[in-house]
């Protein structure tokens, strides 16, 4: 399946847009050409600040032939009829179109270098990239395709938690998706997880942090509990370099903080080294929607 | 402030003064037993109206009550009992207790989130918010669990993991996470009762379960009800409304397939009739061992799975991997 | 194989001297009549204080019926031919003379409570009780010994570390018993292990902390470095409680700290915990020596 | 003091006469050759003198040359190498580096204790001195090795673990003897190369190995000499009497059968030439892992079990168990 639609949408809206030309840089300040920041992959010329990307953009800079998108018919219910200052399935309808995207995660098959993988992708911009009852069975299924296929997994995170909305169904998505990332590790597949920013809560304490190989984005912030939440409790200012990518490194909670522009490269020698050469997995052939085309 | 503990203390006044009415017709023979009838059906009534039927605001007080039964009341009442300590690598958290234990003569592990009867206790507990190191001595006792095939049995009461900054410089991502890992591949029968606060992911932590009993008034939420209206309304005073549109309840986890038995409370509360219940409770914990015990370790496995497989609601448009014609 | 003649000449030495027969405790000062400290398990009465044990005392005290020792015929060499005041001979022979041992660790077998179980036991008085060859190969074969008879396996450690005056065969017996610990846990059989005072250096740092549960006597001196070791990297003194049992539980360290007249019981409790009721080692069969008794 | 260092002086000045009567005869045309040829035979003699047969003590300061090839020599001239930090818990230790590697093709585990080059690196590494956290990322990655099949070799330098109280307070016991369990079961070829000083228990928990490779002027001790002579006498300053006694040198821990091969190195030391012999070095691991990689898995931890099992010097006064009429 190709890039879908909602993608080339954006895209043509923003470059009809005259305001979209340039960017400012929250970090630095710098006014940056759009096309400028894109082709550097959405990291700041001056500062290095990087940008939060759309999973789909996510998965172009990943990727190298097509991705085939899987469990995009899973789509998100209301169960617990949740409304507060508009009701979820009004929220769900303007994120839907804010964000181009159907939920919070980007799920299907593509060639990362030579390695054909199961990748998923989270996007922060739809319900700040909460994980609920359709992130949790994308993710699950995502896995177990992947062990059935024998692929390794790549999951590139971006949460702010559990999705309020669907109160303890979100919250039991942390069982459900440890289950399949249980199974895909004990049939001997590598799992490689990138935490960009954010990533927190029911996301980072499940699949986040069980991957064989963690990978972190230069500056992300990481942690358990959000910022604002330990501000409040301690009743003072966190250090500016709390949970982030580069003191989780340090604190020894991660394996590899990279920049962007060198993230598919990593990845490459990640899956080089994890992947048996013999496997199943090494060909295209896994993935009979990607050999074909 | 406590709304059910309010509640108490206002029924305490009509309590004495039936007591005092009591008191002075047996001085006075039976004459005022009309009145004393009146004040008594008022006082049942009462309770009725207060406790019949609890909102899940009344619950989320309930599950927080100064003297709801906690942790330690169920592993006193265990046959025998051996605290062990420490993750064996930094530290000893009191806020997770676990040991090995035996209950109807059954040997079991226990884990348990622990919150204190006084201040000083809840100081020295962390008021049961478990830190790293409590999750990680709990991963260690469940791989003991593991290792000498002895079934798991948890007891949750927290208002959620620590959100310290010392827990975060130790990762307390990692230490649940781990747990959870460890609970989805542990080939031993495992119950968890939420006796208290189940507060997210620090309670799921160690409630990944083949049996999940539930307290009727105790609680199990995604965010404690004052998270979630800071996060979503950036207004922690709006708990209440929160706590009514998390579906926090035992019967709406019943609903859910969350929770699997509820054990019902005494009218107003477990702390009514404390040492009763935790023995219903035990019995509860212990004929769902019974059952376990009974499956093959993989099955069990298999099973637990599956269980947790179908939980969500979603719908889906189309049949997965429409555009596959392979599959 | 009952106590050995040692024991018995040991004490009866100790029941003619004039001398023994009190005891000045060397935490707190007090006059111990000998006796009533024998009898309160070698634990002072006025301040708790823990008298290091003769390994055969404290057989005594973990008992039930009689010890058949094994390993016993498994005697020291002097592979590199030391000498330093006295040659390493010398010094081995009057540890013998002195604490009445072959060697620093006593193995055999022996039921505690109903449960039988292989049980080591070392001794501070001889050369430190410091892991040598022979210590390595007795605790090795007890646990070979155990894996083969489906026994669990009880150590109490005593030990200042690595022999030096058998150099890197010394260091080796760490990796040696590993190996048997391992083989042994792996069979899936319960290894407890008891800290006494003091457990140091390449026994702290190999089998002392590879057990299922570890229990520490109150107030042993517990640690990898030495005391005197880490003083002099600082080169500040340390605070009393560093490294004492109590420390170590705090730090989560250890599972149980018990006074030693509670050990006994602890280990039977222990035991009936671990050890599986239907299995061959919950009999005394697994022993005939003792079940012959 | 490094007593190599202080003859390399010696040797420089002999050197700079020779120079500079090169240079003078090359002006002069050659007249002097003599002269040459005379100071040239005393240089050859002197070398010989000095390194030709080294002592224990003059061993140990050889392993500790302030330009013998260190760890980061070495993952240098691996075809790949990507470092993989931390326990996952608390700390990334700069003094035990580990990573994926490939190694004339062939993915490997890497585990290394690094020194610094100088003083502000050694601090940052700690000078080679692993703490708890270090053994724990090793123990990670053993199992990572292990969980993809891919061979271990590890690179020993260090004087010994970390002696600090907080290396104490984070049980530096217990994460030393994980790493010894880890080892004596992990599936796949691990080979250890002593490159500097392997001190100790520090040095053994990531050396017990397949097969043992060390350098011909490294050492491998029980303890430091000045350890032990602190130890043994209260006396630091006779640490060469007690290098002598401790048998660290490599033929020695051959004759013991510690260590399988010996690589010997070039007259001076491995860093006279330090990027060939780099090479060697490298090449001898890939010769043992091209060797081990033929090997069933399960024989492989046979076979390391049998090796330790072999390992040391003792006496039977009779048969073991003469007392016991059932064996
Ligand atoms: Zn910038
Ligand atoms: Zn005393």
């Amino acid at each position: 399946m190709p890039i879908p639609d909602w993608l080339r949408i954006r895209r043509d809206k923003q470059q009809n847009a005259e305001a979209a030309q340039w960017v400012k840089c929250p970090s630095c300040g710098e006014l940056l050409y759009r096309r400028e920041l894109e082709e550097n992959s959405g990291v700041c010329t001056r500062c290095g600040h990087h940008f939060r990307l759309h999973a789909y953009d996510r998965i172009n800079l990943l990727i190298d032939r097509d991705f085939v998108e899987v469990g995009a018919e899973i789509l998100p219910r209301d169960p617990l009829s949740w409304s507060d200052r508009r009701p979820y399935l009004k929220k769900l309808e303007s994120d839907r179109e804010a964000s181009h995207l159907s939920e919070a995660i980007v799920t299907g098959f593509a060639a990362i270098g030579t390695f054909p993988v199961a990748l998923g992708v989270m996007d922060f911009g739809f319900r700040g990239g909460t994980m609920g009852t359709v992130v949790g069975e994308r993710v699950t299924y995502l896995f177990e395709e992947a062990t059935r296929r024998q692929l390794p997994c790549v999951i590139v995170t971006a949460s702010g938690g559990a999705r309020m909305e669907e109160g303890m169904l979100a919250l039991m998505q942390m069982a459900k998706t440890t289950m399949a990332v249980d199974a895909h590790m004990r049939a001997g597949f590598p799992y490689i997880a990138v935490l960009t920013d954010p990533t927190t809560g029911g996301v980072s304490a499940s699949f986040a942090f069980q991957a064989d190989v963690i990978v972190a984005e230069s500056r992300a912030a990481i942690g358990f509990a959000g910022r604002r939440v330990i501000e409040q409790t301690i009743r003072q200012k966190l250090p500016d370099n709390f949970q982030t990518a580069e003191f989780l490194l340090e604190k020894g909670h991660v394996d590899i903080v990279v920049s962007r522009p060198q993230l598919r490269a990593t990845l490459i020698r990640l899956l080089d080294y994890l992947v048996d050469g013999r496997g199943p997995g090494r060909t295209l052939q896994a993935v009979p929607e990607l050999a074909a085309q | 402030m406590n709304i059910i503990v309010e509640r108490e203390k206002s029924l305490e006044a009509l309590e004495q003064r039936i007591e005092d009415l009591r008191a002075r017709s047996a001085r006075q023979g039976g004459e005022s037993s009309e009145d004393m009838r009146a004040l008594e059906d008022r006082y049942a009534a009462l309770q009725r109206d207060m406790f019949g039927h609890l909102t899940p605001w009344e619950r989320v007080n309930m599950a927080r009550h100064p003297r709801r039964p906690i942790a330690s009341d169920y592993i006193a009442r265990l046959d025998e009992f051996d605290e062990l300590h420490g993750d064996r690598q930094f530290r000893d958290d009191p806020a997770l207790v676990g040991g090995l234990g035996r209950l109807n003569g059954r040997r079991i592990v226990v884990l348990a989130q622990q919150k204190g009867r006084d201040t000083k206790e809840n100081i020295r507990r962390n008021f049961g918010m478990v830190t790293p190191e409590g999750y990680r001595k709990a991963r260690r006792l469940m791989e003991l669990a593991g290792r000498f095939a002895l079934p798991i049995v948890s007891f949750v009461d927290t208002s959620g993991a620590d959100p310290g900054i010392a827990s975060e410089e130790r990762s307390q991502s990692e230490a649940i996470a781990s747990c959870l890992l460890t609970l989805s591949r542990v080939p031993v029968p495992v119950v968890a009762a939420i006796i208290g606060e189940g507060g997210s992911g620090g309670a799921l932590a160690i409630a990944l379960a083949d049996h999940v009993i539930m307290l009727e008034h105790s609680i199990y939420s995604v965010a404690s009800p004052e998270g979630c209206a800071a996060i979503l309304w950036a207004d922690a005073s709006r708990a209440e409304e929160a706590a009514a549109r998390l579906k926090l309840t035992s019967d709406d986890l019943l609903g859910f397939g969350i929770v699997d038995e509820i054990v019902s409370e005494p009218l107003g509360g477990a702390h009514r009739d404390a040492d009763r219940f935790v023995g219903r409770v035990l019995g509860t914990i212990d004929a769902a061992l019974s059952h376990l015990s009974n499956v093959n370790r993989e099955l069990l496995v298999e099973r637990r799975r599956a269980k947790y497989r179908r939980i969500g609601a979603w719908q889906e448009t189309s049949q997965r991997f429409a555009s596959v014609a392979a599959r």
